[in-house]
């Protein structure tokens, strides 16, 4: 199978075809290091300003606060770290039951290290409580760390108004905007976020490129320990090909946001007809303040993997839960924590669109799911129970 | 992603002997069935069974599943497996049988199977009235989860 | 400037026109998430999993001993924190004063965190001593980690004798193998390492994509943490491309060393001419154990930035020091412990040569070096000291 319906970009994205060929030579004749003293590296050094000045702007930041990691996953590790690092007295996170394992795990890996954490809840609408945030505040708050946007449902937590409260406490905030950049409009001119995590393969750039936001001001330890590439931040040699794809995605995303409107309604029509056609299903967390480009629709009395399945056989690609956990057979920890009924937690897909989806793929899917969710439930004991 | 064998794909897809079997009233023929997993948990598999009185021959076999692909094509399995067995062969049917028809499970699904074997016993002990133990979830991580099938649950079964 | 003498493929190499041509249809069509549940993605997995038994191949490993990784220094540090979690009783480890920053660094940090760290001298020659090694261990001592040959002199360390004397007292065994893969033979399977780096973009791969041996039955905890991409062993969506161009070249190197006496015809031509037509130079490091495509050479009384910028007038790239240090202005450290005067110190290149290097290119070094050297001398005041 070579093509099929990509409903399925919150996993990663297809790389821009612009995005490719900016990269492609410095996979081929540009392939000096960065950090040499000739013209064949510094050359290379060049265009990785400019890559890094244009991730800066698509989140309205200095490139000197630009710091290029190999994926959202690296950039959540060292900025909870760097976080941690900076003010070694105090031992208390705060984050959320939803989110992402990239921080979920690191924090569990850290309360066996001799911190405290608070996992703060949501409400069925997958939404958090700020007085719960503030409450579970105290001086001993080293760091908050709260997704800008839920990969699986697409929810959008109040970013600011969860920042002014961090900085009442005087913790440090680091957010996982790794679903929102290139989807939202970020200006880290005007926020009160202090670290901020994306990653490539979500914008239309190749996987194994990601950035890290660090506000100037902010002390901060590498991760990667060794030699003094990224001006002693994140030590490696660069990855000069992936730096660039992802400077060359970021302004693409710039003018690529404004359009956003056209993917919403398609996203809208979607979800709004499979409400129609098929009894017994819900959408999963709250509309109103939700990513332009995800749907989480849970349908009863059937399970996500037949489902997803079935969707493969009609070349569609969705999926249930996350891309990387789902080896695991665990239901969703997002659904979960917004208290859905068994019923609905095990038969909820996520669609997630992007700039490349037509109203004709929307339309093969809107044909095949009535069908594919009457045939699961046939086979159901829970039908018609 | 799964790596399902093609057998697998075949009876999702496919699937044989899904539905039920409405009890007739015949005479000298029973229908029952077995049941796996707890509403509760909102995940489940039902066999029934159309059973020869005389000599507990199994004539007819359906499921009803709510699970994964391999939960459905392993309930398919085990009712192409046991129609025409007597009680006392069905019995000796394992989750081993199950996955074998099937042609192999990924490791980490071999469990799907285990629930097939359950529900056969379950069907075959309600018929001949003798009460199932009902084990305790108990240390082992809870792996199925639409089942609520415990790690040493499945251990218990697959040794 | 686009093309050059390439001669510093020590800090990086240029990509293998096969190995672009393997990637891209893993930057184009196949932008599949190998996590994924459908067989758009499933089919992105398929490809990893070739790639995987394609590196493992190339070391004598198993496929499921190989964790991919961003670059060696990702390798270097996951590395050394995952041995000493293994055994958090044992407290000290062994290393050389010759190692690259992405474990010196590293070791530096654990010093400061409870770690005694000892750092093997080496003697002019750029060699330890098997003596000093023994004498260092105790029953403390969680893991020796020591490089399989030097980045700047080439030197190449005993590391099975090593490795012998590693197990007797029961400690890990890391090797920093990242210029040593693809240029010397390495079998895993008759060996005493117990963790070994390596990295792409030394091996006509691109830059971001690395890889870490892991001997089946050690123990090992994620450096990244998150998702359970690599079996659980490195969180964050996979570098595909990256992966799929490693695999080709370590494909490719396995061929490719077979002909490594043609590189090495080259680098020996070259180093003695350069001895024979220029007085007061000498080569640093042993020359007999050591990589057959370096050579380091020190130019006395003149300076090696001058010398790197003379022959970069000419389209020459070599490099003194290594790449990520070259932005500092400390003689290097490697040719410090050696132990070299400061004369020599100051006025070293080093010359690293590939597959690509030909007969031309090393004439045309062989008539400008000498120009070069002359001329710099002439200015400097130790001229006929
Ligand atoms: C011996 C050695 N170890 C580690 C590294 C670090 O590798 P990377 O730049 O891929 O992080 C290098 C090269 O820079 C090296 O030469
Ligand atoms: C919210 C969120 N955070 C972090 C990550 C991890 O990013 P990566 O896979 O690039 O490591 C993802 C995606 O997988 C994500 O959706
Ligand atoms: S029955 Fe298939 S995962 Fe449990
Ligand atoms: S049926 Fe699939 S996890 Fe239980």
């Amino acid at each position: 199978m070579q093509t099929c319906i990509y409903l399925d970009n919150n996993a990663t994205t297809k790389v821009d075809p612009e995005v490719v060929e900016a990269m492609l030579p410095y996979l081929t004749q540009y392939y000096g290091n960065p950090s040499s003293m000739h013209t064949f590296g510094g050359q290379v050094g060049k265009a990785v300003k400019q890559a890094r000045q244009q991730v800066a702007a698509l989140i309205g930041a200095d490139d000197s606060e630009i710091v290029f990691t190999s994926c959202g996953t690296e950039g959540n590790n060292a900025a909870i770290r760097a976080a941690l690092q900076a003010q070694p007295e105090k031992r208390h996170i705060v984050t959320t039951q939803v989110e992402h394992p990239a921080v979920l795990n690191v924090c569990k890996q850290l309360e066996t290290q001799g911190y405290t954490v608070t996992y703060l809840s949501v409400n069925r609408q997958g939404q958090i409580d700020l007085d719960e945030l503030s409450a579970s505040m105290t001086g001993n708050t080293a760091l908050v760390t709260i997704m800008y946007a839920n990969n699986e449902t697409g929810v959008v937590f109040p970013i600011e108004q969860i920042g002014l409260r961090v900085k009442e406490y005087g913790a440090l905030f680091h957010v996982d905007a790794v679903q929102a950049v290139g989807k939202v409009p970020l200006n880290m001119k005007t926020s009160t976020v202090d670290l901020l995590t994306l990653s490539g393969h979500k914008l239309h750039a190749p996987k194994g490129i990601g950035a890290l936001y660090v506000r100037r001001g902010v002390r901060f330890r590498p991760f990667l320990v060794g030699g003094h590439q990224e001006r002693g931040r994140r030590a490696g040699t660069e990855n000069v090909p992936g730096i660039i794809g992802l400077g060359k995605a970021a302004e693409l995303a710039q003018t690529y946001i404004k359009d956003i409107k056209h993917e919403q309604q398609l996203r809208d029509r979607l979800e709004k007809t499979l409400l129609e056609t098929i009894p017994d299903c819900e959408v999963n967390g709250e509309r109103k303040n939700r990513l332009p480009n995800t749907t989480n629709i849970g349908f009863k009395y059937i399970e996500g993997e037949a489902i997803l399945l079935s969707l493969n056989q009609y070349g569609i690609c969705a999926s249930s839960g996350s891309a990387c956990t789902s080896g695991s057979l665990e239901p969703s920890h997002v659904l979960r924590s917004m208290g859905l009924p068994y019923t609905t937690l095990h038969g909820s897909i996520r669609f997630s669109l992007s700039r490349y989806t037509t109203a004709a793929e929307i339309d093969r899917v809107l044909e095949v799911m009535p069908l594919i969710v009457e045939r699961l439930r046939a086979l159901s004991p829970f039908n018609n129970d | 992603m799964w790596d399902y064998t093609d057998k697998v794909m075949e009876l999702f897809y496919n699937p044989k002997n899904q539905g039920l079997l409405e009890d007739n009233q015949e005479p000298g023929i029973a229908v029952v069935f077995g049941e796996v997993g707890s509403i509760a948990c909102g995940d489940a598999l039902r066999l029934h069974l159309k059973i020869d009185v005389d000599n507990e021959k199994i004539l007819d076999a359906r499921f009803q599943t709510f699970g994964c692909t391999s939960a459905i094509a392993s309930s398919s399995a085990l009712t192409e497996l046991i129609k025409g067995l007597t009680l006392d062969q069905a019995l000796k049917v394992t989750n081993k049988d199950i996955a074998e028809y099937l042609g192999g499970l990924p490791e980490a699904k071999m469990h799907c199977s285990v629930m097939g074997q359950e529900a056969l016993e379950a069907a075959i002990f309600k018929y001949r009235g003798i009460p199932i133990d009902v084990h305790e979830e108990d240390e082992g991580a809870l792996i199925c989860s639409c089942f609520g099938i415990s790690e040493s649950k499945i251990r218990r079964v697959i040794q």
